[in-house]
Order: C-alpha cells, then structure tokens, then sequence
C-alpha cells in the first residue's frame, strides 16, 4: 500500500475514533429534559397555575422504578420534566396532585410550610403550616426552592391503599391535593429539590431520582 | 564455537543477521536478566504488602472508630472452623513448598517436584474453603465494620492465593518441559543452561511469595479469628 | 521465521530427540491480536459480565428498588476489560504458560500495523502510549472548555447541574489518569533502555499488557457517561461515592485498571532500570532522567495497590453491600480519605517527578553546560518520594480526622518543598555563564521553571493550616495543582516531546510552528489559572456550578483564555500531522548536538537499540570540556574492557550452540 | 563582560532583588494587605488575613529572586549574543559546595519557620477556625460560648441552637463580639461548612461531631458555602448568614424559637450526633433485617446498636 493509502486509512481511522469519542459526550452532555414555557401568552400581573403530580414509580423511561414529578402543560398534557418557564415577578398557583405513599422526613424541619404567600398551604382544602412527619401517613415528597426560602411538604396517602403505579396517575387512584402559591422573584434560574430521602434502593435515600434533573429536582427559569 | 545469534532477534525475527553476540554480551544479559527476575520477586511481594496493608489499615480504622458500637456487636466471627482450614492448608503449603525447594537445592528433584504438585493441590483446597466460607457466613456483608472486612479479606485472599498457584503451577509446568535436558545437564541446582539458571530465579521469587502469603495469612487469621 | 526452538536447543545439547517442536500456526493477520479484536472483546466481555450479574443481583433489595443492577455494570466493565486484553492477545502467553510453554515471539512485522496490536519492542510501545495518552488528554481537555463554558456566567446555565458535576468529575479523573501515565508511559517507555544503554526491557510483555490495560482505562473512564456520570469529582469522596448511580462503576473500576496498568508499568521500570545498565553505566551516571523515571516508578509501584485496595472496597460497598464507608453501620466516611490520599499524594509527586527529569534532561543541553549539582538532584528525587508517603494528611486538614496530627503533616508538607526545590537550585546553576539556545524544547522547559514556581509556592500556602481554612477546597487549590500538573508537567512533557520526537519519529517538527505553539499555550495557560488563584481566595469553591455576581468577570477571563488555550494544542496537531506525515523532513541523528546516549544511536533506531551493549564511560552532561570524551563505546569487542563482566567463557562455551541462523537464542526468554 | 566577573554578576542581582522584593513587600504590606480575604469579620478571619500575608511577604521575595535570576541569565547569557563565551565545563559547573550548602541551609530555615509561625498561628487562636474534630485540644480561652449547631444535608445548611431550646432554623444569625462553637454534623454525605467571611471551614461527616471556633467582632454579612462535593446541588448548597448586635440576635433567636415551637417539639432531642439511618424512606439500601434498620428515618433515630 502506498504512503497515501496509508494515510487515508490512518486519517479515517483516527476521525471515526475522535467521532465517536465527541459523539459520546456531546450525546451525554446535551441530554436534559424538555421544558415547560408558561410565559407564552402572559399578561403581566395575572397568576400563573402550575399544576404538578408525584407518582411512586415512573414505570416507563430508562429509570422506570423512580419516583419522579410530572408537569402539566397550560395544555393539559403531562409532561415528565421539572423544568418550567416561568414570568418574573408573578404569583404562581401550584397544585400538586400527590400519588405517593409516605415516610417521615430525615430532617423534620421540612415539616414547616415556608416562603409560600402566607405561610401556608391548602390540603385536600384545608390550610396547615406543619406536618408532623412522624405520625399519619407521614409525607411523600417536599417542593422545596432552597433558595427562596420556599419549603411545602406534601402529605403521604396511606400505604396500604391501592397506589397508583403507572404515570400519568389516574384521578380515581388515592390522592392528595397540596395547593399553595408564592411570588416568583427577578430571572434568574432558581434550583428546586424533594427534600424527602425517597431514593428507593439508594444509600441514606438520596440517590438516583433526587439526583437527577427531571426526577426529584429541577429549575424554576425565571424569564423577565 | 560461538555461533550466537542476532542481537534482539526476538524483536527483529525477520530481519537479515548482520551481527552475532559475543558470549561476554550473552552472559551480561543473562545477569540482567536474573537480576530482573530477583528484583521483579521482590517488588510482587512489596506491592502485596501495600495491598494487604490498606486492608489492615482499614481494620484498625473501622475497629478504633467503632462507629455506632458497630465495629464488632456481640463479637460476631467468621466460621471459626473454615478459617483454621485455610490458613493451615495455606502455611502448611508453604512450609511444604519451601522444603521442597531445599530439597532441589540439594539436588532432589522427584522431592521438589511432589511437594510442587502437592502444594498446588493445597492450594486449590484452601482456596475452595475461602469461596466456600461466603456461603457460610453467619453475617450480613453490610451488618458491622468487622463483617466489611472479613468480605474485603476474602476476594482479597483468593486473589492471593491464585497468583501464588499461577506462579508455582507455571513453574511447575515448565519443569516438566525442561526436566530432561537440564537433568542431563547437571541438573536444576547445578546446570549452567539459561533456562535453568532463570528457573532458579524464579523459583527463589515463586518461594518468597509463597512465603508471603503464609505469612498475610497468619496476621488476617489471627486478626479475624483469634482476636 | 522465528520458530521457539529453545526446547530442541537443549536436547541437541543433550544428545537426546528433541522433544517434537509444534509448528507454530499463524492465524491470518486479522485474526490475530490487534484493537479491533480488542474491541471486539471488550464489546462482549461487557455483555457476558452484564448478563451474569443481572443473574446474580436482580434478587437484591436494592437492585429491585432502584432498578440499577451495580453487580451487572461492575462484572460488566471487569469481564468487558479482560474481552479487551485477550483480543489484544495480552493472555495469550499467560495462557499457554500454564502448560509450560516457552514464549512465541510475536508476528515480524515492520508493517505500521505492528502499533495496532501487542508488542515487544518498548519503542513500539512508548509510541502507542504517546497515541493513547494524548487521547486521554485530549479528551479531557474538551471537558474542560465545557466546564469553563458552564462558568461563563455565575447563575444562567448551559448545561444541568447533574451533567456539570459529571463533566467535572469526567475531567478530573480522566487527567489523573493520564497525568500518571504522561511522562513514564510514552516517554519513560521509550527512552529508559537508550538511556541506560539496554537493548530491552526487563518484562517486555508487562509492559505492554501495561499500555492495553490503561488503553482499557479510557474506555471504561469513558463509559462513565453512558452509565449516567458520577458525581464524585476525582476524589470519589465516600458516601457520596456509594450513593451515586451506575456511572460511579465505571469510576471505581477504571481507576482500580488504571492502577493496575501502573503497577505494571513501575514493575517493568524498575526491574530495567536496576537490572539493564549497560556496563559502566553506573549509579553516578544514569542521566537524571532515568533517576526521576526510578523514584516515579518506585511510588507507582507501592502507593497504587492501595489505590486498588481502595476500589475494592467501594466496589463491595456498592455491590455486596459491606459498609466500609458507611458510619451507620460500622464504617467511617473517613476511611475512604485516608486510603485515597495515602495512595493520592505519591499520584501527585508522581505527576511531578518526571517533569523534573525532563527539564534537567534538556537544560544541559541547550545551554551546552554540565547539569549542576546532579547528585542533589537524584538525591531529591528520592527525597521527594521517600517524603511523599507522609504527607495524605494534608488533603483533609479541616475534616476533623487526627485534628492533633495537623502540626505533623504541615512539617512534613513544608519540607518536601525543600527536595522539591532542588530543581531550582539544578536549573539556575545551569544557566550560569551559560550559551543558551532558544530551541523549542528549551522554551516549554524554562516555562515549566516558572509555571511550577508559583504552582509550588502557592503549595506552601495551602500547607499552612490556618491559610488552608480559606483556601482548601476552593479554585485556589484547582488553581494551584494545575499550575504544578498542567504547568510543570505537560510543559515539560511537551517540551520532552519536541526534544525526542527527532529520534522516536525521524522526522524534525517544524520550528516555527512549535514556537508559535509554545507561546499560545504559556500565556493562555497563565491568563487561564492565574485568575483563578483570586477567585478561590476570593470565596468560590471547586466543582459549583453557580457562583458569586462579582467573580463573573474573572471567570470570564479564565474561560475565554481556556478556550484559547484549547485551540493552542490544535497548533501542536497540525504541526505533528505536518512534520511527522505530510512534509516531513528526516532528521539527523542528533539533531540537538546532545551527549545523552539515547542520541548517539542512528535513527531510526533498530529494534535492538544497540548492535553491541555498549561500554559506557561518563556521564551525558560533560559539555563545555574539550577532553572529546565520548559518553560511551558503542562497539566495544570485549565487555571486559570496561572490567564490568569477568569473561565466563567456559560455563558459556558449555551451552554454546549450533543451529540455523537466527534461529536459536539461547538468551533468556522474555517472562 | 562574562570572563570572569563573578561577583559583579552577584552584585547586579543581590541590587536587583533587593530593590523589587523590598518595594513590593512594601507596597503589598501596605495597599494590599490589610484588602486581603477573607477580611477581618472574626477573630480567625483576621487571623488566616495575617497568616496569608506573612506567608506572601516571605514567599515573594523568594519568587523574585528566582525570577530576577532568570530573566538575568536569560537576557545575559542568550546563545545568539555574538561576543558570548564558550560555557565552561568541568568540576567548577558540576556543583559548587557553598552554594549546594547555603541553599539547603537557607530554603530549610525559611521552612521550619513557616512551619513554627503557621503551627503557633495554629495553636494560639483555638484551630484558627478549622475543622477541630469532636474533642478539640485547642480552646478558646473564653468562657462565655455559644454553641451553634449546623447541619449538613442533602443540599442545605440547618442550624439548631441548643441554648434556645434547641430550635432549628434554615438562617444562620450570629452575635457581635462573642466566641462561637460551631459543631458541624451531616444526616448523610460529606458537606463542608464553609462560612467564607467568618474564616471557619469544618467538614460535616454523618454522625461525627466537628468543632470549630471563632469570635466575632463587629456587625456585617457574610457566605456560608458547601465546600466539599456533595452531589447535585453541591453548587447551590449556599445561604446567607448576618453577624448581629448582641441585642438583635437576642430578639432574633427568641422569636425564631416561639414561633417555631411548634415543629421543635416534633424534632429529635439536641444531639451532638445523629444517627441518620443508611436507608431512605421505604426501606432501600441494606436489607430490612439488616442492623441497624429502623423504620424510621428521622436523623434522631436511636440506633439499636446502643
């Protein structure tokens, strides 16, 4: 083989090897969750509703066993994602329809409701500031914007009920309703987590799904 | 009657010889060589004791620390019975290897050769009861610091004992390839031939280690059973 | 045709029938051991071991709760390296000496395809190294503009959190890896036999089994990103280490080959560099090289097992489920500090040592002077690794373990910058009256003098343990080791490169290019870390991916400037493609005018490096005397001229022997 | 001008150096130091800004005289200045004694006087605000001590104020002018409580107790950080602390502890440690009969091993 046939096979091989390489991590790097624009078609000064669920196991996807949020689009379609557009400086309505079974917290200081617009949340229609984690059915999940301040729990279903194990869960399956609203502040994008160790499988709970964007964690983009 | 052959042929087999090797260059390399072999037996064990030393290190750690009384509760041990096995077919391997070795030193061959095979045979033995203790274990992997170790110590311990068989079943191997010409050469303490002046550096290195791991077995046996 | 007739040798000695000799079979070419075969059974490896762990774990608590089968990816990624090693036909031999078989010597070959499969040749070698590590760097160095791109600003992202940490602790460890393996592995593989004037190296095949299993390494470090990252940083910080998803596999597993493949390869080293001086190459004489490749190897060597130890252990924590590292049951998240750092701190003098040899390698040379205080400079070598086992303590000064021991570990820290400053005290007697050449291997030298200058001064900050409040686990620190890593040790790894490459390759690197390389990467690399010593002091710690409003400029500056640096090394791409493939232009022997004896070979060099041992009779660095000593008889007719080997003719006249040409050897078999 | 002239090359440089290292040292003691961080919030913020800029102090005129020598060397004995001599050779450029000697001597003194000063600077002000473990050896001389109690979790700061009824709070207040005893926990991975302004830095290890000291001085605002990797949220595991008059925090933490009276009845008694369990909610990790298990994973939970 010639010099030139060599290098061609050489510059092939090295360029199918740099392609794989960058396809590898660019694949990984670009992988993130869609998002839901609640901006599009705002007036300014109108409250947004952000309507959520948590569900006990995904049961589809790569991580089908994970707990995870769903989101509903202003269309009514449910999402699985945790990432939300949202307007600055706009009261946000949120109501998380809660399908998960429950345990007491790790730190029962997120048994407090705070940050929220007064200080409290609605339960299945009823206002609370605190749940005592350690008694009932204890909490499922938190929703919980460190940065805000803003920390809700949301009561668990009682475990021995027929829990729905599919996503999105149907209505007839054992629910609570957590309402509860605060101000978003200025753009910016803003972390929100589960403070519940409900990691199934994972050392001290607090892996896998509250680890992963789109599961048990995502960003409030506040956009301006 | 020097005929040697091209310098590096082993690198070089298909090239034209152009030079031959003087038997000063032939027995320089052959030095070298042994000397690897010396150097190269001694190093496995000095990697081995850093090895084994993090596990003992990890054991003194977990047991001074004694996170949550959890070092050892009710002072759980391994299956007593199994870990004496062991560790007695490991030393007594060794003990057996290294009279064996004497032995050919002094020019026996038949006695090196039946401790040699004897050994591998113990060995596998005391291999099989290191696996066969998993099965046994009267503890949870993740129930104390004690029983993180104890299960630390046994991959750890078959691997040992592996290497030290693949080491002395390879040596074995080839003396059974090379028994007759270096027999007739004066035989594996005395000849002169390069094999067999390498197969007695190894052999040296293969004793060593063997005699390294009768030892790691002694100090994990006494801290896992005994203590 | 080589055939291995050693057996038959013996016998016709003997006067008995040779044994029957097996005619050795070649398989076709494609058949045989080479990557693609590698690949092949690094492919099925994994899925073999994935099957049988999901086998094994799919019953496990954790595994039905989490869905993540830890035992499958770990058996997986081991059993996916073994596939890899035998279809590279690294078990070939270790195979075929259960059943006593002698070594076959591998396919001749002088086709370019002999660097696509296993070798014996350490030249082959330390080339497929330098192909391999600078993939590792490469690759970390695309993760590193994407963790400078994250960085541009302090709170809108591009990419998530969870993939930031996993592109951070990707850079980290993959640059750790190949930090280890950047100087011993192309450079010290090569040029350790010219230098000591051996014609081999002492385990040829340990040596490359070396390369494959760290090659391994890459792709199993790699496959980290499939498997979902880890979010560990390098240091793989027990609990967070057991907590994380399958990616930390990958980590755990790739570190504990990466370590094997360095054991490996300080074996190898160490047993040449004791055992294949030529004669007269005394302790007084090996070139300062060899002596930073000797001290570097010896802490491969003895600091990795614990590495591997360390890896086992955490392997167990997530696999069998022991609690090493879990304080709730019985384990201690310290634990997995110390035995890191134990094995941490060598792997840092280990990334700094051979940069070193290298800088006091080039220096004579280009300023035509012997290099001064050479005996000082070997003994610091040794200094700096006999010391380097005392020092882990100092990574974990705030972490509450032995808070007493700290005034202890500050001493020992501040004093191997005493061995470690000798290479100062080297350089600047060289320099004295000294006739100095500009070339580009002198350039990159003198840019590591100063960029390890402020990487160790800045050590002795973090070593004072009030200063380490403010400063440990900030951009201080990231700053600091990259000026000692990136700073000192791929400055003088490339500055190495342009300096050997003449003789690896035969072919000259253009000059200009090489300069123009030279002076993008020295002041990117300074506008890139020097800002960041201020951002750390100035509040912002490692591996965040949100940080204070008022660093964002200096942030800024670092990121444009890394991208720059980035694109620097495009230069040293082209020119590489250029010299060595498109124009090139043969080299002279020497070309540097040097007295190393590595030089003194014809280039290329044949596979034999030396057609007679040479006789060796000063040390390289006698420059700027007009004794016209030569640094070594390369044809001498008697070793015993040198009076280094008692001639043994009897014993050898013994075993001498007859056979076809080229055909019988009755040297030693590579083991 | 390169035969000979051996000390006139020494004099040059000793100027040289001399010159810059003084006028830098002067200039950073001066204009810089005193705007150096972590400022001078506490006790031992103040202490790490002084030990830093001793330590540049003596560190720069170290690098100077490296530096000045180089760039001397570089531009006198450049190989393309046509009137340079041949280098020599020989003994005399292989190694020179005295200068072997003296610089061992010289870079060993400096050394051990870092080490003295750093392990005095260490020492005196009661662990110069690290992380001293749970039994510290080094005190403050103070008897008046608030203890503050902070809590790494996945991925935010608590603070518990035993003195007040043990109240936990997500705000970190501290008073003006008193020593604090911050001891630093985790419920379940490695953080690093970093509060920047205060100069302390104490690692959080699960059911360890890490002690760290300072004293504040006057008023101001500072930066608590995560400075350990601790996973997903490692960078936003941050909040914003206040040191207070004395007064203020009083109200402060009184008010704080009646209004969150209500949940701090609900929460485990003051500890110095907790035993978080290993699993998370719903069993998990280790398996159920596994010891320690409780099915409850509040970080009071009492380990059966005790």
């Amino acid at each position: 083989m010639g010099r030139g046939g060599r290098l061609a096979i050489i510059g092939a091989l090295f360029a199918v090897a740099v392609g794989l390489v960058v396809f590898t991590v660019m694949a990984f790097l670009r992988s993130s969750p869609p998002t839901v624009d609640f901006t599009a078609g705002h007036q300014a000064g109108a409250p947004v509703d952000l309507t959520l669920q948590t569900v006990g196991s995904i049961g589809t996807g790569i991580h089908p066993s994970w707990v995870s949020y769903l989101t509903q689009t202003p269309g009514g379609q449910w999402v699985h994602t945790t990432l939300w557009d949202l307007p600055a400086h706009t009261r946000i309505n949120v109501t998380v329809h809660q399908y998960d079974g429950g345990s007491p917290l790790r730190n029962q200081q997120y048994g407090q409701v705070t940050g929220t617009i007064g200080d409290d949340a609605i339960l299945n229609g009823k206002s609370f500031t605190v749940i005592n984690a350690n008694n009932g059915n204890g909490v499922a999940h938190t929703f919980a914007i460190p940065t805000l301040g803003i920390s809700v729990p949301l009561y668990a279903n009682n475990g021995n009920g027929n829990l729905c194990a599919v996503a999105p869960c149907p209505t007839n399956s054992p629910h609570n309703i957590v309402r509860f609203s605060f101000m978003t502040p200025g753009p910016g994008q803003y972390p929100w987590q589960c403070f519940l160790p409900c990691g199934l499988g994972y050392l001290y709970g607090n892996g896998g799904p509250m680890q992963t964007i789109g599961y048990m964690d995502g960003f409030l983009k506040v956009v301006a | 009657m020097t005929t040697e052959p091209v310098a590096g042929s082993e690198f070089i087999a298909h090239e034209a010889p152009t030079l031959r090797e003087t038997s000063e260059e032939i027995e320089y390399e052959m030095r070298s060589a042994e000397g690897a072999m010396w150097t190269g037996g001694r190093l496995v064990i000095g990697i081995g004791a850093f090895f084994f030393g993090s596990l003992a290190f990890a054991y003194f750690y977990l047991r001074s620390s004694n996170n949550e009384d959890l070092w050892r509760p009710n002072h759980i041990t391994a299956p007593t019975g199994i870990g004496a096995a062991v560790f007695a077919f490991v030393v007594a391997s060794a003990l057996l290897y290294g009279y064996g070795t004497t032995r050919l030193r002094a020019g026996n061959t038949l006695d090196w050769e039946v401790t040699g095979w004897v050994t591998v045979l113990g060995g596998f033995t005391a291999l099989g009861l290191q696996v066969w203790e998993f099965t046994q274990l009267s503890f949870f992997p993740g129930s104390s610091g004690y029983a993180s170790c104890f299960i630390a110590w046994g991959v750890m311990n078959t691997a040992l004992i592996l290497g030290g068989l693949y080491w002395l079943e390879t040596l074995l191997a080839r003396w059974l390839r090379l028994r007759r010409a270096v027999l007739d050469d004066g035989g594996p303490a005395r000849s002169t031939m390069p094999v067999a002046r390498l197969f007695r550096a190894n052999l040296e290195g293969c004793w060593y280690f063997w005699g390294f791991i009768a030892f790691v077995n002694l100090v994990f046996w006494v801290l896992f059973y005994v203590i | 045709m080589a055939i291995d007739t050693r057996e038959s040798v013996s016998a016709e000695h003997s006067g008995h029938t040779a044994p029957p000799v097996r005619p050795t079979r070649r398989r076709p070419g494609w058949l045989g051991p080479h990557l693609g075969r590698a690949l092949v059974g690094a492919v099925g490896g994994y899925a073999f071991g994935h099957w049988i762990g999901n086998v094994i774990g799919s019953g496990y608590i954790n595994v039905q709760g989490s869905g993540q089968n830890d035992v499958a990816i770990v058996l997986g990624l081991s059993i996916g390296v073994v596939g890899w090693l035998a279809g590279a036909g690294m078990l070939d031999y270790p195979l075929a000496k259960i059943a006593g078989r002698e070594p076959l010597p591998p396919a001749p070959s002088k086709s370019w395809t002999r660097y696509l499969g296993p070798a014996l040749d350490h030249k082959v070698i330390g080339l497929q190294y330098t192909v391999v590590v600078l993939l590792f760097f490469f690759t970390g160095g695309l993760l590193a503009m994407a963790i400078r791109t994250e960085l541009l600003n302090p709170t809108s992202h591009v990419f998530g959190p969870g993939t930031y940490i996993s592109v951070v602790s990707e850079h980290g460890t993959i640059m750790m890896m190949m930090a280890s393996s950047i100087v011993i592995g192309p450079l010290g593989n090569w040029l350790v036999p010219l230098m000591i004037g051996s014609r081999r190296m002492a385990f040829p095949r340990v040596e490359s089994f070396s390369l494959w299993i760290f090659a391994a390494g890459y792709l199993v470090i790699l496959a980290a990103l499939p498997l979902g990252g880890f979010p560990t940083g390098w240091t793989g910080y027990a609990p967070l280490q057991t907590q994380a998803t399958g990616g930390m596999d990958a980590y755990l597993v790739g570190f504990a080959v990466i370590g094997i493949g360095m054991i490996c390869a300080g074996f190898n080293l160490l047993a040449t560099i004791i055992n294949y001086r030529a004669p007269g190459m005394t302790w007084s004489r090996v070139p300062i090289f060899v002596w930073s490749v000797l001290a570097t190897a010896a802490l491969l060597t003895l600091a990795t097992p614990t590495l591997v130890a360390a890896g086992l252990f955490g392997v167990l924590d997530r696999t069998a489920q022991t609690a090493f590292f879990v304080n709730e049951h019985g384990g201690s998240s310290y634990l997995w500090e110390n035995l890191f750092w134990f094995f941490g701190h060598p792997e840092v003098y280990i990334m700094a040592l051979p940069g070193f040899g290298i800088v006091a390698e080039i220096f004579p040379v280009f300023t035509r002077k012997p290099l001064f205080g050479y005996r000082i400079a070997a003994a610091g070598m040794i200094g700096v690794a006999l010391l380097s086992f005392f020092v882990w303590q100092h990574h974990i000064f705030q972490s509450g373990i032995n808070p007493d021991m700290r005034p202890l570990f500050m001493l020992t820290t501040e004093l191997i910058s005493i061995p470690t400053g000798f290479i100062f005290l080297n350089t600047m007697g060289t320099l004295w009256k000294a006739k100095i050449r500009y070339e580009v291997p002198m350039l990159f030298a003198l840019a590591m003098g100063f960029n390890f200058l402020i990487g160790g001064i800045s050590g002795v900050f973090l070593s004072d343990v009030p200063v380490n409040v403010t400063v440990h686990g900030s951009f201080f620190v990231l700053a600091h080791f990259h000026y000692t890593i990136m700073g000192g040790l791929v400055f003088a790894f490339f500055g190495g490169l342009y300096y050997w490459l003449p003789k690896m390759t035969g072919k000259m690197m253009d000059r200009r290019l090489g300069k123009w390389h030279f002076w993008a990467m020295f002041i990117f690399f300074n506008l890139t870390f020097l800002p960041l010593f201020l951002v750390g002091l100035l509040g912002q710690p490692r591996r965040v991916f949100e940080y204070a409003q008022n660093l964002q400029t200096l942030n800024d500056v670092s990121s444009v400037s890394a991208f720059f640096l980035g694109a620097s090394f495009l230069i040293f791409v082209f020119n590489f493609v250029k010299s060595i493939f498109l124009e090139p232009k043969p080299a002279p022997p020497n070309p540097w005018n040097s007295l190393g004896l590595e030089w003194q070979t014809p280039t290329p060099v044949p596979a034999y490096n030396f057609a007679r041992i040479p006789v060796v009779l000063a040390d390289p660095y006698h420059y700027g005397t007009s004794d016209g000593q030569a640094v070594a008889d390369l044809g001498p007719r008697t070793l015993s001229l040198a009076g280094v080997v008692a001639p043994a003719a009897g014993a050898l006249d013994a075993q001498a022997v007859t056979g076809e040409e080229g055909s019988a050897d009755p040297r030693p078999p590579i083991a | 001008m390169n035969g000979g002239g051996e000390t006139h090359h020494f004099r040059r440089l000793g100027v040289i150096w001399a010159v810059l290292a003084v006028a830098f040292d002067l200039v950073y003691y001066f204009a810089i130091g005193p705007h150096v961080p972590p400022g001078t919030l506490t006790s031992t913020a103040s202490g790490a800004q002084f030990d830093f800029n001793i330590l540049f102090l003596v560190a720069f005129p170290v690098m100077a005289a490296v530096w000045v020598y180089w760039a001397y060397a570089l531009i006198v004995w450049r190989g393309s200045k046509s009137d340079l001599a041949e280098p020599e050779g020989g003994p005399k450029s292989r190694g020179h004694l005295g200068i072997q000697v003296g610089w061992i001597a010289t870079t060993t003194v400096i050394v051990l006087g870092v080490f003295v000063f750093g392990t005095v600077e260490l020492i005196v002000p009661a662990g110069a605000g690290g992380g001293e473990g749970p039994s510290p050896i080094w005190t403050p001389t103070s008897h008046e001590v608030l203890p503050i109690q902070v809590i790494g979790q996945q991925w935010q700061f608590t603070y518990r104020y035993p003195t007040f009824g043990g109240f936990e709070s997500r705000q970190l207040m501290v008073p003006a002018g008193t020593t604090i005893a911050f001891h630093v926990t985790s419920l379940d991975v490695i953080h690093s409580f970093w509060a920047y302004q205060l100069g302390v830095k104490a690692d959080a290890n699960p059911s360890v107790d890490n002690v760290a000291y300072t004293t504040t001085k006057q008023p101001g605002a500072f930066t608590v950080r995560c400075g350990e990797l601790c996973g997903l949220w490692h960078g936003a595991m941050y909040n914003f602390g206040k040191v207070v008059p004395k007064a203020q925090f009083f109200v402060w933490a009184q008010s704080t502890e009646h209004r969150s009276a209500a949940n701090t009845k609900n929460l485990p008694p003051f500890a110095y440690t907790y035993v978080p369990d290993a699993n998370g909610a719903n069993g998990g990790y280790y398996p159920d009969n596994v010891d320690p298990y409780s099915k409850v994973e509040t970080y009071g939970a009492t380990s059966p091993g005790k």
